[in-house]
């Protein structure tokens, strides 16, 4: 039965693959995207994993689709038609493609509980985590503790990201001064830009909705950050999907409105304060006489100690997460205001 | 064959999505969907590492009663890292073919390069 | 029995989400295939929701409702996307 | 116990049965407006048996809290979306069919 | 208690400042802040390098979880010698950065340029020190992300579009890379480097660890540069601004060779990749056509920063030579032009950026009369330019001199003659700007516009640094090359080869 529903979610994302190759419409194409996005979620929930099915969900269907939407706005829905074919890249296609076949008939098989992956280092996870780390979820106890230096770096990534994205669009707070207007205060600018942006103003039973449905959202946030270590959530998932509150918000009541709510000089706070709590708790981790990150050592019973570390980083990753988010949400966003005009 | 095919269906569709993904990668003119094609690429590399971390008969790696077999955490744990890490280039990729727009106006490849004599 | 209802009920949502991503891949309008998206999510939400159930974890519910939500903001940002650009470009002809 | 098992049963197959023939009418239907009212229908008559049964099938715990929020949720945002895709269409320009051959009638 | 955690302090430093950076108001303020923590780092990883030379490879547990359950950073003389190539270069950067990309990057863009830097200086630190593969992968996205900012920020709009091609490259290759350690997880369980060796070995030959392999090589190739992937790098190294081509020119294709390195000795075993998959007559031929294509298309150029990307794929062949002969002084001479390439590379770019802060143009034409005009740049520019040629008594001899004495070790009269006929061409291409520069009169209509004059001190300190550093070590090789030697005795080691336990 498994096996089954598993074929048929694949087929679709083939399907759905394929079909992207084909279409020229790049609004579909994102569409499609999406869709994409949410098949593999599935997929991975099939597959047992649902943390990741958790973070695919909110982060490729979510995030991506709504970044990609705003790219397009500022660019073009339409790709041109171009005359030259060439074959070479259906030539690397298929030899890569050969190599990864030829690779895999020496595979173990799928799901086999035999396989070399289930018997080396993943037993202990398994096994000793609950009563070394003292959390129900594996998955939490191995990216906050086993392997937290690798979420340390996940979080540096994303902070990276939102360095790359500002230094490449930065945050337009108001529209491009007319001449002489340069001297205007932020404030000010925030009004205009409430002027210029209504949101969704036509779609008055949106605007109800999403004013009742955001605490909930946030609300659910704080379920899913709180939660992580009994169930599936955590940090990440819980910034995207505070950010993602706000997102709404923005969207269907202005960026001026998002602007006053979660102003991007507090988000400038925010960003980096993540990484260095984060950081911060793996200083002191070695100011107690620990390793880097070692937070047995942070209260004199170890598995109290793990469970104190956790919650500080998984805020932290929560924080940056949250910030860098809509922070990017807002670079693009602020950008198509420009064009709207 | 029938048991080559059950143990690795999963494997080859996997690798089929993956070169659907980086055939749009390497052939798409527009730049928004080399992107889409760049995350479908990803997305499918994904796939193939959760798809190694299954046990039959497993269930999630979340401690509750009565379970014996769990699928193995690490690969989740990788791969919620993977997903982190291409949205961050997605997010830095998109904004560059804002720039690019802005500067060319255009995001199809052959025509903002010819305007500019690229190396 | 309540196992094979179950499974019954995650192939009949398999088989929507097949129509329903059918209808995504080629649609008559632009607002077809947007309905057909939406569509596609929901069923989605109902599809993680059944299969929890199925394997007997049903407390992984979280995820069918970050799906929802996702779904929800995706369609606003739909939206959104069509008051900037231009009418004659939301109304795609018929069949590309 | 069993009649609980049975109801469950009842409301999952009516659940699948409007959500087949929903996504059928998003096939079938003339045009844009109607296509929606037939989405609409797998949104809210599918999505409410389907977790109405599994509901029944659910001990009374965080279990079935997530499933009365989701129901919730997709209640007050399904027609939600349908309504604001359907008046950005009609925004947009599209046309019901009677309208349709409506203005078709009046360019002659 | 410091000197416990001293191995991770060269990721850790620079990872705590970047989000720091990013909030300290000023331009100036966070120039020094990042120069400093640069600074630190470069200090720690000198002390780091003769600890590793005294002690043996340093291993820390990160969060006190023993390897393979916890990641494992691991030190020896092979990542440190690089690490200190890499601050050194970085920290040089830094100090030329305040007036170089204060001229060309914009104002309130100068905070989020140094928190870039110093994401990137993490990165490759990460990179170097970490003994995780998975773990490797992480910090090479750190790396990457901050190097397509820092391409973006200059002022040729196609920087966009290079940065942009980097992007897509960069990222196939990383993908290429998870593949690839997907692969060997699945067969091995495991992600530690040295488990991963012990693990592969019990495999007589299995499809999918080479096919692992091959994902990594092509990936790490990528990364590298390797011809005929290269294509991402000469866009990149001519449009980012002067500072970030100096920086990455010396570091990020460096740390990917190393990465090369290490995942062909250290985890596959030498045996299994030259010997079975006969990857050395691959990259032999790869690294030579490299060599010679790249030489030609530098010597074809008319901007200067391009010739100097070029050169860098040309000199990045000779590394690779260096591992493709597969002899303990071939692999010491190619990590030996590691170092030496940053300090040659260094130079080149931040004289060529001292050249574009005065001049405000980077062709050839525009070198014109610079002799006279910028005597200690161009000075510094002839130095380091020699060293690439391989003149006695610079750097770029020492190592030229060791990969031909590898080469001629085994006989290979062909290869050595080979890497005697590229420096030839090194000699054309360096010298058609030195041409410029000394025997050609100034354009009139530059001379018309301005006095060029010597650029100020700030710039040139560094450049002079980096400079006497190619003479010193020139002259008193022996840190350089008994750390190489270590180096390569290390690698040795890891893969079992006869030679080095003799």
């Amino acid at each position: 039965m498994a096996e089954l529903i598993d074929l048929v979610l694949l087929g679709m994302l083939a399907a759905t693959a394929l079909r992207v190759i084909f279409l020229r419409d790049l609004f579909a194409v994102v569409m499609l995207f999406g869709i994409y996005s949410f098949l593999s979620a599935a997929i991975f929930v099939s597959l047992d994993a649902v943390d990741v099915a958790f973070t695919e969900a909110s982060v490729g269907a979510g995030i991506s689709t709504v970044l990609m939407l705003g790219t397009l706005a500022l660019t073009e829905r339409k790709e041109k038609v171009t005359q030259h074919k060439s074959w070479l890249p259906l030539l690397v296609v298929i030899t890569t493609g050969g190599a990864l076949i030829y690779g895999t008939l020496d595979m173990p098989p799928f799901a086999n509980p035999d396989n070399p992956v289930h018997h080396h280092v993943a037993p202990r996870y398994i096994e000793q985590s609950p009563q070394e780390v003292g959390l129900p979820n594996m998955v939490t106890s191995v990216l906050a503790s086993y392997r937290g230096f690798d979420t340390l770096g996940e979080t540096v990534v994303v902070f990276s990201a939102a360095v790359g994205v500002l230094s490449l669009l930065g945050i337009r707070r108001r529209r491009e001064p007319a001449s002489g207007l340069a001297s205007e205060s932020d404030n000010t600018g925030q009004a205009d830009l409430s002027e210029s942006d209504p949101g969704l103003r036509a779609h008055e039973v949106l605007r109800v909705i999403a004013k009742l449905i955001i605490p909930l959202i946030l609300l659910f946030a704080l379920y899913v950050q709180f939660h992580g270590d009994f169930g599936p959530g955590g940090g990440f998932q819980a910034g995207v999907i505070a950010a993602a509150a706000f997102i709404l918000y923005a969207l269907v009541f202005g960026i001026g409105s998002g602007f006053q709510v979660v102003s991007p000089n507090v988000l400038r706070w925010l960003t980096p304060f993540g990484v260095l709590l984060y950081a911060g708790v793996g200083v002191l981790c070695m100011l107690m006489g620990g390793q880097f990150l070692d937070y047995n050592v942070l209260a004199s019973d170890p598995v109290h100690g793990q469970h104190y570390g956790i919650i500080a980083i998984e805020l932290g990753v929560g924080i940056t997460v949250f910030a860098v988010m809509l922070n990017i949400f807002y670079a693009f966003t602020s950008q198509t205001e420009r064009v709207g005009q | 064959m029938m048991s080559v095919v059950l143990d690795y269906y999963n494997y080859w569709i996997v690798v089929f999505l993956m070169m659907t993904g980086f055939y749009v990668v390497i052939s798409a003119n527009n730049l928004v969907k080399k992107v889409v094609g760049l995350n479908i690429f990803q997305t499918s590399v994904f796939i193939f590492y959760i798809s190694m971390g299954k046990v039959a008969e497993g269930t999630a790696p979340i401690l509750a009663e009565g379970v014996e077999a769990y699928s193995n955490p690490l690969p989740h744990v990788l791969i919620l890292t993977a997903i982190v890490v291409g949205v961050a280039t997605t997010a830095v990729g998109l904004s560059l073919i804002v720039r690019i727009k802005r500067a060319y106006g255009s995001v199809e490849e052959d025509e903002f390069q010819d305007q500019d004599d690229l190396i | 029995m309540t196992m094979l209802m179950l499974a019954a009920v995650c192939v009949g949502i398999l088989v929507i989400m097949g129509l329903a991503l059918a209808r995504a891949f080629s649609a008559p309008t632009v607002y077809d295939r947007i309905l057909g998206v939406n569509m596609f999510g929901t069923k989605t939400v109902l599809f993680i929701a059944a299969i929890g159930f199925l394997s007997g974890r049903p407390d992984f519910l979280d995820i069918a409702i970050v799906y929802a939500l996702i779904n929800f903001i995706g369609m606003v940002a739909v939206l959104r996307f069509f008051e900037y650009t231009s009418p004659e470009d939301s109304k795609t002809t018929h069949l590309e | 116990m069993i009649m609980l098992e049975i109801l469950s049963g009842f409301l999952l197959a009516i659940g699948v049965f409007f959500g087949l023939t929903g996504a059928i009418g998003l096939f079938r239907f003339p045009d844009f407006f109607t296509r929606v009212h037939s989405a609409s229908v797998t949104d809210s008559m599918a999505a409410v048996c389907i977790l109405a049964g599994l509901l029944l099938q659910s001990d009374f715990g965080l279990t079935a809290v997530k499933l009365l929020f989701i129901l919730l949720f997709l209640l007050v945002t399904s027609p939600t979306a349908s309504h604001a895709l359907a008046k950005a269409a009609r925004h947009g320009g599209l046309l019901s069919i009677p309208e349709h051959k409506h203005s078709v009638k009046g360019q002659d | 208690m410091l000197s416990e955690h001293l191995p991770i302090l060269p990721i850790i430093l620079p990872l705590i400042a970047a989000p720091v950076c990013l909030l300290i108001p000023g331009r100036n303020g966070g120039w020094l802040f990042a120069t400093l923590v640069s600074a630190i780092s470069l200090v720690v990883s000198f002390v780091l390098l003769n600890r590793v030379l005294a002690e043996g490879t340093l291993s820390y547990a990160m969060g006190g979880w023993p390897p393979p359950w916890g990641i494992e950073m691991r030190l020896d003389v092979a990542n440190a010698f690089v690490l200190l190539a890499v601050t050194l270069i970085s920290t040089a950067v830094l100090v030329y950065a305040q007036k170089s990309a204060g001229h060309e990057i914009d104002r309130d863009k100068q905070g989020l340029f140094y928190t870039a830097h110093l994401l990137c200086l993490t990165g490759l630190s990460g990179i170097l020190i970490t003994g995780d593969a998975f773990n490797l992968f992480v910090f090479l996205e750190i790396s990457s992300l901050a190097t397509y900012t820092l391409v973006s920020l200059g002022s040729d709009r196609r920087c966009l579009t290079a940065a942009f091609r980097y992007l897509v490259m960069g990222t196939i290759g990383a993908t290429f890379i998870l593949i690839g350690v997907g692969m060997l997880y699945m067969k091995t369980g495991t992600l530690n480097m040295l488990d991963l060796a012990e693990q592969i070995a019990r495999y007589d030959s299995s499809r999918t660890i080479n096919t692992g392999l091959a994902f990594i090589m092509v990936g790490v190739s990528i990364k590298l540069a390797l011809f005929p992937l290269h294509l991402w790098l000469p866009p990149a190294y001519t449009f980012a601004p002067s500072a970030v081509s100096a920086f990455l020119a010396g570091t990020a294709t460096k740390v990917a060779v190393y990465v090369m390195m290490r995942f062909i000795f250290t985890i596959f075993g030498a045996d299994h990749v030259f010997h079975e998959m006969g990857m050395d007559l691959i990259l032999m031929v790869l690294a030579i056509v490299a060599i010679f294509k790249c030489s030609f298309m530098a010597a074809l150029q008319h901007n200067a920063k391009t010739l100097l990307a070029y050169s860098s794929v040309a000199q990045i062949g000779y590394i690779v030579l260096g591992i493709s002969l597969v002899s303990m002084s071939g692999l010491m001479a190619g990590i030996l032009h590691i170092f030496n390439h940053a300090l040659m590379k260094g130079a080149l770019f931040m004289a060529v950026g001292a050249v574009f802060y005065r001049v405000g143009s980077v062709e050839i034409k525009a070198f014109s009369g610079l002799g006279r005009q910028m005597p200690w740049t161009m000075a510094a520019f002839t130095v380091a330019g020699l060293s690439i040629i391989g003149v006695p008594l610079t750097v770029g001899f020492v190592s030229k001199w060791y990969l031909v004495s590898g080469a001629l070790e085994q006989g290979n009269w062909i290869i050595a003659a080979l890497v005697l006929l590229g420096s030839l061409l090194a000699i054309v291409y360096v010298g058609r700007i030195l041409e410029a520069a000394y025997f050609r009169r100034p354009d009139d209509t530059q001379s018309g516009t301005a006095a060029v004059k010597e650029v100020p001190i700030g710039m040139l300190i560094p450049m002079w640094v980096l400079v006497l550093a190619n003479v010193y070590f020139g002259i008193d090789t022996s840190l350089t090359v008994e750390a190489a030697q270590q180096a390569a005795l290390s690698f040795a080691q890891d893969s079992n080869w006869q030679e080095a336990t003799r």
